[in-house]
């Protein structure tokens, strides 16, 4: 029965939004869906030692293209899912919005406290906003000042718990966390482009995957994904 | 110099109820394997709290649970030997032994502690480790251990029982010095009647608990009913005497003891000091006539006071001796061949080396 | 010893801050661990059970909800935090020092457990003596007790040490993850398993890091084996 | 107990294989921890320092490596994992099995010291008097080691038992978040750390993992009572 | 009934060297404190593999360095009582006194605990754990255990050390009766002449590791020079003899040694029936002419052999008395007064409580 199944390996971003879409698919075609949540690496690494996955979500490119490279995932299905948006947060209630610029001195802005994000070269975000602060030339003045959190939630921790002032996260995380402001939102050119890419797995059994994966894309779906902050790409 | 002790406490079936005061200064417990012995050096000691009881020593109150007075185990300065070694694994010879100086402030002298480990013949020992040494020298390790902890009470629980005669008989004339001259106090557990008649001024008798008799050792060791927790071999009279004069050509000393002369071996005291000798009832031979051409030195004058009941045979006589009463044990066909009666007189003989006690 | 030359700067300073993470954590563990042994083995208190599984805590909690906690207590904004910085100046958050707090918070149990089964196995009998000899319950403690549960005091120290030199779940989640500050070997290795293509780096510094703790480790049985040749039961 | 009812199917199904997945790991890691503990007590030869560090390691090494390590070597395609696989049905990857078997591993240096501790205080002079009794080394074994050694092998099972309720980096790496299989208390707070809104479902299932350490551990500390009431040293 | 060891070894700075062989069924091992007594012992039992050595049983050769051959301890099948209990803290009383009958096959049977645990006087203790023992009481179940595990070979180090006379009164002749009718060999080390002369058939004199001498009981406990290490007041002479009748109106029994009949406490033995008697010296007391009307049973006439040299005073003189040899220790005074030189004839006066050895 386990086998008839869609088992997703989805990033554990995706955890609150693919747990309704899956309640969702089950009450419409009465299927279950098994979901596993866990970082984008540890998941594709899974699959790639024959994890049982049917749908692979990753939380960004790289790892997506990991498996492609081996493989390990049927590529003419796959394709770009969901897009996302960074922001600047702080913690401060008074704070005032800001208009992230090339030239905007966030170093001043952060003083000598710390920008919290997620670790620069292995967090997905980290990597997006470490580019995105290159882009715009002010990472060789806040470079000193990172705090590289080990996901985007541990770095909206930081800061809402008032470790750091302020914290580049992803709009999704922000939008949901009552304790931070939303100060300020990266150009969407700043940045490549934040991608959540989907794709069946090549060693997927299951002959409801593919249905699944147009379930996920669809505007149903779309519906839960905006719900959480997500941008949903076509 | 006085020792005043009461103690009830149950542990498990077993319960102490015992009190007792002593002004010896040295105390003898005897009793049984299984009497309490152990119990009650423990309660003296404070690594036993009993449910009542109470010690003082020279009228100092070192405990009294009705008071709620209880001085630390640290704080009282007993020196304990306890029945097992109990030797600090982690630490040297040297190290044990050296172990209650750090605390006792002064401690002995480094001659004192040199004096010790000779008398114990511990020297070679110093730098091992407890666990190589044989039971017997870590007995004596032990026993260094107490001894140069200056304390104010020795609690001794069987110091000797795994040493050989040899060993006994340097280390007893040390344990006298101890009482004679610094005048620690000390309790002593043994089994051995000669080490008791020896060295101790009072002895108490445990039976299941209970004191059973306590009084001077003299007194004790005399009465065969309380002596059955002890060798009843050794029973004997216990006789209180001064040096009257020394004989070196023949390694004799002569020892007045109420009229009575008596000669035993050599003794290294000055003329006038006094000094206990006991006699072993069963050393004790009886005529009725002064025996001529015998070897037997001592052979005193004196009268039956009268006789314990036949036990498998023999009888325990008691008679006075010139201000003494002697003990002496013969058989029941010895009795009737004597015609042995309360007020008969009679002669009393003693072996010199009988008298022996090194 | 190829690798050993490509060591780059920054894994070279990952390298000793988690050396000196491990041996504050070790060190500063052991007196209060000793103290918790103590009074969990020889101790009879109504919330002994509590304190028990309080010591217990860090081991029965992922790691994340560990470094979650610290964060909260010990966070800048954090009732011991706060106090701590302001009367103290000591402060945790973002450096090393909260690391090595971390590190020995992981520790603590494994620490406490060795400590208090040697002290278990203490015969009691020998501290009686000591007492008798004039010795009052602290010299007892330290001429007698604590030379004989050296055997757990090393176990526990050991067992510490490694773990300081594995742990980066709390210690990523409390401190985050900056390079010369709180960037141990293990979160750097967490960092190259994040990373497609990371395996070979997070293999050399794991090299690094079991030399490292088999260092430690062989280091305490020669001291074990001395003390153990010193204290064969009598 | 109020959140009690609010247990979700999910939520319950994750206890049960907690406890499941703790005490099979537990008990399962027993005997080849005693074995190892008893030859590292009492072994003398060559490769001892190696087999120690073995043994040590998982605690050295981040959890997430020993996950991958173990992925490498029991997943499908790992050599062990194909060997038992084929020869014995013995499948770990992605079954509880494989999360019993990474806590087994992540418990077994704590309980290997534990235990080691234990027989290296025994008295052997106790053995060698059961030898002269007629006892062979194995009824020495049984009759006289195990029993004086039985405060270590609790407090090595105690530890085990919470370290494999603490447990996720290991287990979600080698065998996934698959709920009803693979996903322990655990693995599941850290899914719910890694979404918006999730702390309040983190602390619940928090709370119940400690309730349920702590009742191993009261059990355990009854019964070391038990123990050492019958075994203080004569 | 024979036993042959040989041993070299080295622990630390001491060298145990040794060798003897005895056919007697229980072999005592004499010495001083540290002499190395426990260590041969292990080394028969197999805790201790010497660097050189050899043990052979009734001619089964237990080990053999040379020929490599090592039983296993527990293949041995020799009872052990070690100097300190070494009592299982984790098991019962009884569950000690048992833990040999589990791999001894058969073991003994109920009767036969039930005996022993009487003899033993712990049967009250069966269900306590070794830990709430008093020193005796341990020492007591640590025999038991030993004798409960159907030995081949008795080992025992001071069995008897921490008991009471009384309770030694009553063990012994469990052991005598061992060594009569099951004739278990027996290696016994013990301080008290008294215990090795009523047990020993073979003693084997060890000083510093090496063996000073070895022969029948009779004739080491007669050399004085041989005694050193035990105790020097129970130097004296054992004679061999059988019972010749009982007079149980006294309690007495007589029995003939060689020409001579002496009066002792009553045995409980069979006409007949063949007896060791170990008379100490120290209660011989000597006489030019037959002493009368004295309360000692026992006068035999004799010749003076030969004089031991001064030792503090007093010699130990040799006497031939019809058939036997036995020695009388006397005062320098003594001897001068009675003149005594070899070939003197002489009378010995031994008391009939003297020879009491219960
Ligand atoms: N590991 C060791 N290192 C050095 N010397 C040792 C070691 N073990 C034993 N010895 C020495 O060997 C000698 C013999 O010890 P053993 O225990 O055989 O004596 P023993 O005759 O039984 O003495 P006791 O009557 O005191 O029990 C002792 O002097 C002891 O100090
Ligand atoms: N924890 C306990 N539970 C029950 N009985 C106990 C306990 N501890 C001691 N006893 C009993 O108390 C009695 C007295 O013990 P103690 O050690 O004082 O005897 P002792 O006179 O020193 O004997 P020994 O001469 O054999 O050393 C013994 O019968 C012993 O069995
Ligand atoms: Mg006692
Ligand atoms: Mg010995």
């Amino acid at each position: 029965r386990a086998a008839e199944k869609v088992t997703v390996f989805a990033a554990a971003s995706l955890k609150n939004a693919l747990d309704a879409i899956n309640a969702e698919w089950q009450r419409e075609t009465g299927k279950e869906t098994t979901a596993s949540y866990a970082a984008s690496s540890t998941l594709a690494k899974q699959i790639e030692q024959g994890a049982p996955a049917d749908v692979f979500i990753s939380a960004d490119l790289a790892w997506m293209d990991y498996l492609a490279d081996k493989k390990l995932i049927k590529t003419d299905t796959r394709s770009n899912l969901l897009g996302n948006r960074l922001v600047l947060v702080s913690a401060m209630p008074d704070s005032k919005a800001v208009d992230i610029k090339p030239g905007f001195d966030l170093a001043a802005l952060v003083g000598d406290g710390r920008l919290a994000m997620g670790a620069v070269d292995s967090v997905p975000a980290g990597k997006y906003g470490k580019a995105a602060l290159e882009k715009l030339g002010l990472w060789p003045a806040v470079e000193q000042k990172i705090a590289g959190a080990e996901s985007v939630r541990a770095a909206l921790l930081l800061v809402s718990r008032g470790e750091a002032p302020y914290g580049i996260v992803y709009q999704t995380d922000a939008v949901a966390d009552p304790g931070v402001k939303v100060i300020g939102t990266f150009p969407d050119d700043s940045h490549p482009p934040i991608t959540y890419p989907i794709a069946m797995t090549a060693d997927s059994q299951s002959a409801d995957a593919a249905a699944y994966v147009e379930f996920v894309k669809s505007a149903k779906a779309a519906a839960f994904f905006k719900a959480e902050g997500f941008t949903v790409l076509k | 110099m006085s020792l005043e002790v009461e103690a009830r406490h149950r542990i498990g079936a077993f319960t102490i109820d015992a009190a007792f005061t002593s002004d010896g200064s040295v105390t003898a417990l005897f009793g049984r394997s299984g009497s309490g012995k152990t119990s009650l050096i423990n309660i003296i000691a404070g690594l036993l709290r009993p449910d009542v009881g109470r010690i003082v020593l020279d009228g100092d109150v070192i405990a009294d649970s009705r008071k709620r007075i209880f001085t630390p185990i640290h704080r009282r300065r007993f020196g304990y030997v306890f029945q097992e070694p109990r030797l600090f694994p982690h630490l040297s010879v040297r190290g044990n032994l050296a172990f209650g100086r750090w605390f006792s402030g002064a401690g002995k002298s480094a001659s004192e502690f040199g004096r010790i480990v000779e008398m114990l013949g511990i020297g070679h020992l110093l730098d091992r480790r407890p666990s190589t040494l044989s039971g017997g020298e870590r007995q004596r390790v032990a026993v260094g251990r107490a001894l140069l902890a200056s304390p104010r009470l020795l609690l001794m629980d069987e110091p000797l029982a795994a040493l050989d005669e040899a060993r006994k008989a340097e280390i007893l004339p040390y344990l006298e010095r101890l009482r004679d001259e610094t005048r620690i106090p000390i309790v002593y557990v043994s089994h051995s009647v000669a080490e008791v008649a020896r060295l101790a001024e009072r002895v108490i008798v445990i039976e299941n608990g209970r004191v059973l008799a306590s009084g001077d050792a003299a007194a004790i060791l005399s009465q065969p009913a309380a002596v059955h927790a002890m060798d009843w071999r050794e029973a004997g009279a216990l006789l209180e005497g001064v040096v009257e004069s020394h004989d070196s050509t023949h390694n004799l000393t002569i020892v007045r003891a109420g009229e009575c002369l008596v000669r035993v071996p050599q003794l290294f005291a000055p003329l006038g000091h006094s000094v206990r000798l006991h006699i072993a009832a069963r050393d004790v031979m009886l005529a009725t006539a002064r025996p001529e051409g015998i070897s037997a030195l001592n052979v005193f004058e004196g009268t039956v006071i009268d006789l314990s009941p036949d036990e498998k045979g023999s009888f325990d006589v008691r008679l006075r001796c010139g201000g003494n009463v002697i003990l002496a044990r013969i058989t029941a066909l010895s009795r009737e061949a004597l015609e042995l009666a309360p007020g008969k007189s009679i002669h009393a003989i003693v072996k010199t080396v009988a008298l022996n006690h090194t | 010893m190829d690798w050993w030359i490509t060591l780059s700067d920054a894994e070279w300073t990952a390298v000793q801050l988690s050396l000196r993470v491990a041996t504050v954590a070790m060190l500063c563990s052991l007196p209060p661990a000793l103290l918790a042994a103590m009074v969990l083995a020889r101790g009879r208190f109504w919330g002994k059970s509590v304190l028990n599984g309080l010591v217990h805590m860090p081991l029965v909690l992922p790691p994340v909800v560990t470094g979650f906690v610290l964060l909260l207590l010990f966070g800048r904004r954090g009732p011991i935090g706060a106090f701590l910085a302001e009367n103290f100046g000591i402060v945790f958050s973002f450096r090393w020092t909260g690391a090595a707090l971390a590190c020995a918070v992981m520790g603590f149990p494994l620490m406490v457990r060795s400590i208090r089964l040697s002290i278990e196995a203490v015969d009691r009998k020998l501290e009686d003596a000591a007492a008798t000899l004039g010795a009052g319950p602290a010299w007892v403690f330290m001429t007698v007790t604590l030379p004989l549960i050296l055997p757990g005091i090393v176990a526990g120290m050991i067992l510490s040490f490694a773990k300081a030199m594995g742990e980066f779940g709390a210690t990523i989640t409390f401190v985050s993850n900056i390079p010369g500050e709180t960037q141990t070997l293990s979160v750097a290795i967490y960092a190259f398993t994040q990373v497609p293509g990371g395996d070979a780096g997070a293999m050399r510094l794991a090299v690094i890091s079991v030399i490292i703790s088999l260092a430690a480790l062989m280091l305490s049985e020669i001291f074990a084996a001395v003390a153990a040749k010193r204290s064969v039961a009598a």
